[in-house]
């Protein structure tokens, strides 16, 4: 009973095989393809067969190439500290190697996970219904556009985003926007925040969906958030709040400041930092359920009468309602979700307000010290800060930033003379560092 | 084979394991110890607070009563719900793997490498020239490609409005066109279930940007006439768009760019193993031949001039981003090693083992298979009986049934892809599933599943009377 | 609540999961490449060969149908069977603490550092001058312990011959005195359930060596003569053993040292929440005072001259070894994080709930507790109902039941430790099962349990016919 | 709903804390502790509670002052690379966090994964009974002699060992003889195996148990096993065979040269290197079953007629037994077994050997090229040699060592002019680098 080389993934043996093929008619597997000569290929890829260990020892290599810095990065992406709990839960096969849960009757556990995920969404966003993922951040903010465009009967198409805006989520946006025949434009900021007065000036029909975010993308705390909501609802325009799930667990609630559409990352919580993956946060008032993107879980009952979970309100899907569907979205951030719902149920209420409220008195105090070196000030705004914030430092930003590199230490270089700089718990304990790193550069 | 899940219920109260927020909720008081003035903060946050000790019972319950491809087979069609290599997962978890996307590329060079290998191996295995990793799903390719595509023509002067579709392909080719700004022409399948000629040429015209197409396609069917449509579509000027849903019948045998397709997208949570995770996350990288790489999604990695490593790069006419940073590294990993571990051999071998098995197992069933001859999946047909019932009882025999009642061109479908990870055994514990099943009374369809932690669940209710949140459920 | 656990089952063929023998085995020619000459090597070697899809399916159906901690309660008096942090797996994963034994010294700071530090706080927790880490289990442990209070005795020129051990104590006890070469002396219980002061005088005389003592005792019951009993012992020149298998009820609130005992084990797959594995790997580190640490095995760990780090030293009258190597080192490590994140806070914390989810638990149940007061757990009696019976219906309510019938002094004993991880809900469900099964009918009890993955086990049969292979299964 | 600051690992909030209070009839903990003062605990421990994360830090810090040595050791602890798959599958917390199989209703996964561990160690010694685990391969070895001295009526107490043989093995193997009162005595060995010549004068009517090993501490096939099992059961003296479960996969199989009992090293499978941590073998013939130490598992039948696994025999056992028990043996390595179960499993019989004849090959290379060196020679014993053997250098044996350590190589000094050198699959790649570090230092 031995194997023939090829994939180690099949457990076929070269007996197995044969019979297999008996039963089936046919003397090899070539003659079950069905491929024109034309286009056959019988060429080679050149990629040489790997022993699980060479290629662990490839990758440690390959990935010891990123140099060892201490990360002050932030911007949309945000490494905390995930509790080893997570991983060992969220590693479970029964979660890591299923598919979408077509057959509830027998996927009652991820559902139910999935279930409370959006539970915990809603509460933290105060709106009525949360999704159970997008992809990230920017890809929830273009498909909130595409909602407001079908939900909103104003005669404009004009998306109004935020001067200062991820460039990654604009980008985004656009592309998305573009085949609703939308268009992007943006209202100016002042000191970190939206300008509320210019914004008003702007603000009219032809606005079908009003975005702000709190925190901003230079890490501000938005302040007249209920006010910028006014605005939307004057012009009947969807007014979607980008934020944060650890922001938002003490952040006004959007729901309370008018939000009709929730966006943002989750991915804060419950994946440690990754190179930009994430998971897209989409909640929304019950006025819009039909017509939310992404798979929803909904609580039902089972032939015994006993309570049970399933996907539901699959109409507004692309496998049932085509082109037009809600969404073309398929596989989504199932698992992120999942990681991102025990790390929640990890910290707790409490926890998560602890996370939260050092994130802003860190970037405080760190703020603090680095406006006290000469050649810095910090922060550039006077607003109150979510774990970021702006430096503007003398010399040119991007020559602090390499020289901050060649001490170990990674920030932003955002404009000539403007740096951003992000703390979290996992960073926080290295501000000295930090601090003595930029006192060298500037 | 006989499978009871596992259960965890509480009979008087009529639910299985509790919900985290009947366990316990905490309610904080969110201004109390806040360094922000109130009118920034919320008054209050309620959620759950359980000990490690509830959080790691709960979620080991709940992952008990869930199936998986680590417990038995999983043959839905179009999903390649393949075995995946443990090994990958301890690659991808590797910590200096973990940095962040604004690094400067100098001191990511690690993660460059890797992004660079990775394209190159995917370009090779389609038969591209160029290839982004951004895409974080499948969907999220075919709608990365299609915007390839229109930016390519719009940058040639080309206004077209339609994106041209067979009627079997899967409803993420219609989302995404629509998405993307298109109208869709659905092409009717062909008598032999494949692209009809004469009706694509029908379809075919100065309006088409592009066709969409899997191949194999949703019922396993090699589009024989490939070369043909090619010219058909080209010929009109439109360009041809690959589904890679189906790439692992495909593996060393033959390529997409081979075929005439000019932009696909590869399904690496399908073909190349990366875990489903129960919906994700995936990753739709992005293959186009040379005429459409400088419209590809921004960055892209390449080396650098000579022994200076790699660097990201605009390309020229760059459609902009699909996903805010670099799509789903964590998965982009994953099948790197897959491939790796498997090499031509490997892979090639992956596709004769899937192809074997899909043949063998439908000639087991019982079932009726309308089409052939097919490679990795087959349609088969429940005929007179209704295909989701019969799925429900296979549940009680220790597998998880096909997809069904798609493609809508066979009636009452079980499409079925049993990957080449299952063997001649679990074949054969598959195949009596669908026997027994497919044999079993009416009375027994309807009653089933009755093995599983919850029996049939009310679906109809669910969408009639949504309740998506515990809050929803509060008062009850 | 109600489980059911999940099973798979072949059931024409009348089994499970197949063995991994029954789903193909490979018989290879060993002599065909083998660089030995063929006097040296068999011929042929038949082992199971499956694919790693099938390894994995394998052993993941075999933990479904398994009970553990993480699933729900598992109460076995004696065990403590406390949550295993999770963390504490990855600390001891580290790859830098992965070397081999004989490594210098020098070579080996950072292991000889976590091993000084482990024997630091644990000789604080248990009042003792002197720890090693070398013994894998808590039998081991004995075994040293007793070994080096013979080599203390034989030291002083003192030949004794009886080690003296209460009724009610674990076997280990018994089988760890014989294996040291001594005469047991039973030490009959007295009517309070503790050790009878009178009964002690009369059984400890010249050639007493030690009294093996734990305290809680094993009904929870702590020995509050203790200071006499010591004076006794020691007065007749005996030695003190403390058995630390109940040193949870203690953290914090009283050290063996302080009560006169000389020599101890530590438990810390129970104690110190290392997971128990299906019945190890353990450990069992050896805490003495200081007269007795000359003997303790070699090597120890010491702090080197001043600023030199750690080394390795061989104490004057070693008794030598009872481990090939350092112990179970893994082991060690979680042990050593698990009681660095609790802190003298957490520590006490867990003895307090240890107790008091004893107490609450035996104020549910409906079978009387006939000692107290007790500590961390409680032998309840199931009175003219089988101890044994009671227990298999309680599996079928989603808790693991007590331990059985031990110790003897009291009737149809049902052994129960909650340990401090179960709140209040869980010990609801526990008492909820305990009072169903206890009152259900004597059909009911015979026939359970119904829900588990195999019905009632046949174990006389098992071992009136041992098969206790494939091999001894074949050709049945 | 808070908890109290105490041990993160209790579900009480305070809440709970005082209704089952409340429920007990008593006002706080403290009143349910029957502690006489004189000997309770006020003091501190002075441990203080560290976050997760810190204990994490601390430890990488503390294992980071391992030195980064390529280890060629062995000598009775040997690494070998265990694949990825056995790590995720013995992790599962069905495994990891069950206890010994007291209700085998609800425990089938175990002990059917014992049941075949046991079963492969069958097949491995050729013996009728393996057991499902001992500590390690020295306690094992202890085990075996009090069998023998419970199974055998000869007038002797002696257990002949060999002259060479690990320090760590005899000084546990006088432990366990010492309660039985045996006494261990050596053969002497002739070029890294027994003398048989030497041991046939020594045997005798005192001899109760006589121990050989193959591969021999110093790596060395052992080539006239079945000679000296002949000897053994002359003088009715147990044949007890010290081995490796990799070794066993190639080497004559224990039963064919009339071994009674097996015992030796099974971690050397599914362990990483451990600093030591084992798996102890013990497997003997029929005729011993009732003095077998530790656990067995055994098929039986279940109510229902399927066939079901079950921990057998237990009245050999101390928890039924008491001082009559076969030992004292209650937890022992169930996991580890469970691991090398797994790892047998991924390697099939062709990996196994694979790895067995890799073990012969790579030492064979290794100690010619270290022949080749001036000032060196290896192998010292003329015979085949299994992952490890002895090499001879002009200087000091422990100089040599320290400096190759220099060099960042460990490696046995075993005497005054003798070092020992072993190689695995985990370092096979670096035997070019010692080869350098060898002649940088001779
Ligand atoms: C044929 C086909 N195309 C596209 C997709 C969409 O891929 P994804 O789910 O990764 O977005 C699927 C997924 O099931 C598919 O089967
Ligand atoms: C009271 C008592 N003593 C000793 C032991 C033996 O400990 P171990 O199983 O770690 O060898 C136990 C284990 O259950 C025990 O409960």
């Amino acid at each position: 009973m031995s194997r023939a080389n090829g994939t180690p993934y099949a457990p076929h043996t070269d007996d197995e095989t044969a019979a297999m093929l008996a039963a089936i008619g046919v003397d090899d597997e070539e003659a079950l393809f069905d491929i024109p000569e034309a286009v056959a290929f019988d060429g080679e890829f050149g990629i040489e067969p790997r022993t699980e260990r060479e290629i662990r020892d490839e990758c440690a290599r390959i990935f010891g190439r990123n140099d060892d810095l201490t990360e002050f990065l932030g911007r949309g992406h945000y490494g905390h500290y995930v509790p080893s709990v997570v991983d060992h839960l969220a590693d479970r096969a029964e979660f890591l190697t299923s598919y979408t849960q077509y057959q509830p009757e027998v996927s009652q556990g991820f559902l139910q996970a999935l279930f409370e995920y959006q539970s915990m969404l809603v509460e933290l966003t105060g709106l009525d219904v949360a999704n159970c993922s997008m992809y990230d951040a920017a890809t929830a903010l273009g498909e909130a556009a595409t909602l407001a465009d079908r939900v909103r009967s104003t005669a404009g198409d004009t998306v109004l985003v935020p001067e200062q805006l991820r460039e990654g989520k604009r980008a985004v946006l656009e592309n998305y926007c573009a085949g609703a025949d939308l268009t992007v434009e943006t209202y100016p900021m002042a000191d970190g925040t939206a300008d509320v007065d210019a914004l008003a000036d702007r603000a009219g029909e032809d606005v079908v969906m009003l975005y702000a975010e709190s925190p901003t993308v230079r890490g501000c705390i938005e302040e007249r958030l209920a006010a910028i909501g006014d605005l939307a609802d004057e012009t009947d325009a969807l007014f979607a709040l980008g934020s944060d799930v650890v922001a938002l667990s003490v952040l006004e609630s959007p729901a309370a400041v008018g939000a009709d559409v929730v966006v943002g990352e989750a991915g804060s919580l419950g994946l440690p930092t990754a190179y930009g993956m994430g998971l897209g946060i989409f909640a929304c008032s019950d006025e819009f359920l039909r017509q939310v993107p992404g798979r929803l879980v909904g609580a039902s009952e089972d032939a015994d009468g006993a309570r049970a979970y399933t996907l539901t309100l699959q109409t507004r899907e692309q496998h049932i309602r085509k082109e037009r569907a809600t969404s073309n979205i398929c596989t989504n951030q199932a698992w992120v979700a999942l990681r991102a719902a025990i790390h929640a149920a990890t910290l707790g209420p409490d926890g998560l307000v602890d996370l939260a409220n050092d994130s802003v008195r860190e970037a405080a105090a760190l703020a603090e010290r680095i406006d006290d070196l000469s050649g810095a000030a910090a922060p550039v705004h006077d607003r109150h800060h979510f774990r970021e914030f702006a430096v503007r430092v003398d010399q040119p930003a991007e020559a602090i930033a390499a020289d901050l590199e060649g001490e170990g230490f990674a920030v932003h270089a955002i404009d000539d003379h403007l740096l951003q700089v992000c703390v979290t718990d996992l960073n926080a304990g290295e501000t000295d560092g930090l601090v003595a790193a930029f006192e060298e550069v500037l | 084979m006989i499978h009871d899940q596992a259960n965890y219920e509480r009979e008087g109260e009529d639910v299985r394991e509790p919900l985290l927020s009947e366990k316990g909720q905490e309610t904080v008081d969110v201004r109390e110890d806040s360094p922000l003035p109130d009118d920034l903060t919320r008054e209050e946050l309620t959620l759950p607070n359980p000990s490690e000790p509830e959080t790691a019972r709960h979620y080991t319950r709940l992952s008990q009563m869930n199936w998986a491809i680590d417990a038995g087979p999983y043959p839905l069609g179009s999903c390649t719900m393949k075995y995946n290599p443990k090994f990958t997962e301890d690659v991808a978890a590797d910590p200096n793997a973990a940095i962040h996307p604004d690094r400067s590329a100098r001191s990511a060079q690690g993660n460059l490498e890797l992004q660079y290998r990775l394209q190159e191996v995917l370009a090779e295995i389609g038969g591209m020239d160029a290839v982004t990793l951004q895409p974080p799903a499948g969907a999220a390719g075919e709608l990365t490609g299609i915007l390839v595509a229109k930016a390519y023509h719009e940058h040639h002067g080309n206004d077209r409005s339609e994106v041209v579709i067979p009627a079997s392909a899967h409803g993420t080719n219609f989302a995404t066109a629509a998405t993307a700004g298109y109208d869709v022409v659905e092409l009717p399948s062909g008598e032999d279930g494949r692209v009809d000629l004469e009706a694509l040429e029908a379809a075919v015209g100065d309006d088409t940007a592009a066709l969409m197409l899997t191949n194999p396609n949703t019922v396993g069917l090699f589009e024989r006439d490939i070369t043909e449509i090619a010219e058909v579509v080209h010929d009109a000027g439109g360009l041809l768009y690959y589904d890679g849903a189906n790439l692992n019948a495909l593996l060393g045998r033959g390529r997409p760019g081979d075929m005439g397709f000019d932009v696909m997208h590869y399904n690496v949570h399908k073909t190349f193993a990366t875990p489903h995770g129960g919906g994700g996350p995936g990753a739709g990288p992005v293959g186009v031949v040379d005429e459409l790489a400088p419209f590809l999604p921004t960055p892209r990695v390449r080396e650098a001039a000579e022994g200076s490593g790699y660097e990201r790069f605009e390309p020229a006419h760059t459609i902009g981003k699909v996903h805010g940073f670099a799509g789903n590294w964590l998965v982009s990993i994953k099948a790197y090693a897959y491939v790796a571990r498997l090499g031509d051999e490997g892979l090639a071998d992956a596709a004769a083992k899937a192809v074997l098995n899909a043949n063998y197992l439908a000639e087991r069933i019982d079932l009726d298979v309308p089409f052939g001859p097919f490679h990795h999946e087959f349609a088969a047909t429940a005929g007179d009986r209704d295909a989701a019932d019969v799925a429900k009882r296979m549940l009680d025999f220790g597998v998880h049934p096909p997809t069904t009642k798609w493609p809508e061109m066979v009636p009452e479908a079980m499409l079925t892809e049993p990957t080449e990870i299952e063997g001649q055994s679990s074949l054969d514990d598959l195949a009596e599933a669908f026997n027994l099943a497919y044999a079993d009374t009416d009375e027994a369809l309807d009653a089933a599943p009755n093995r599983t932690a919850a029996g049939r669940i009310d679906q109809v209710g669910a969408a009639r009377n949504p309740r998506l949140s515990w809050q929803a459920l509060d008062g009850e």
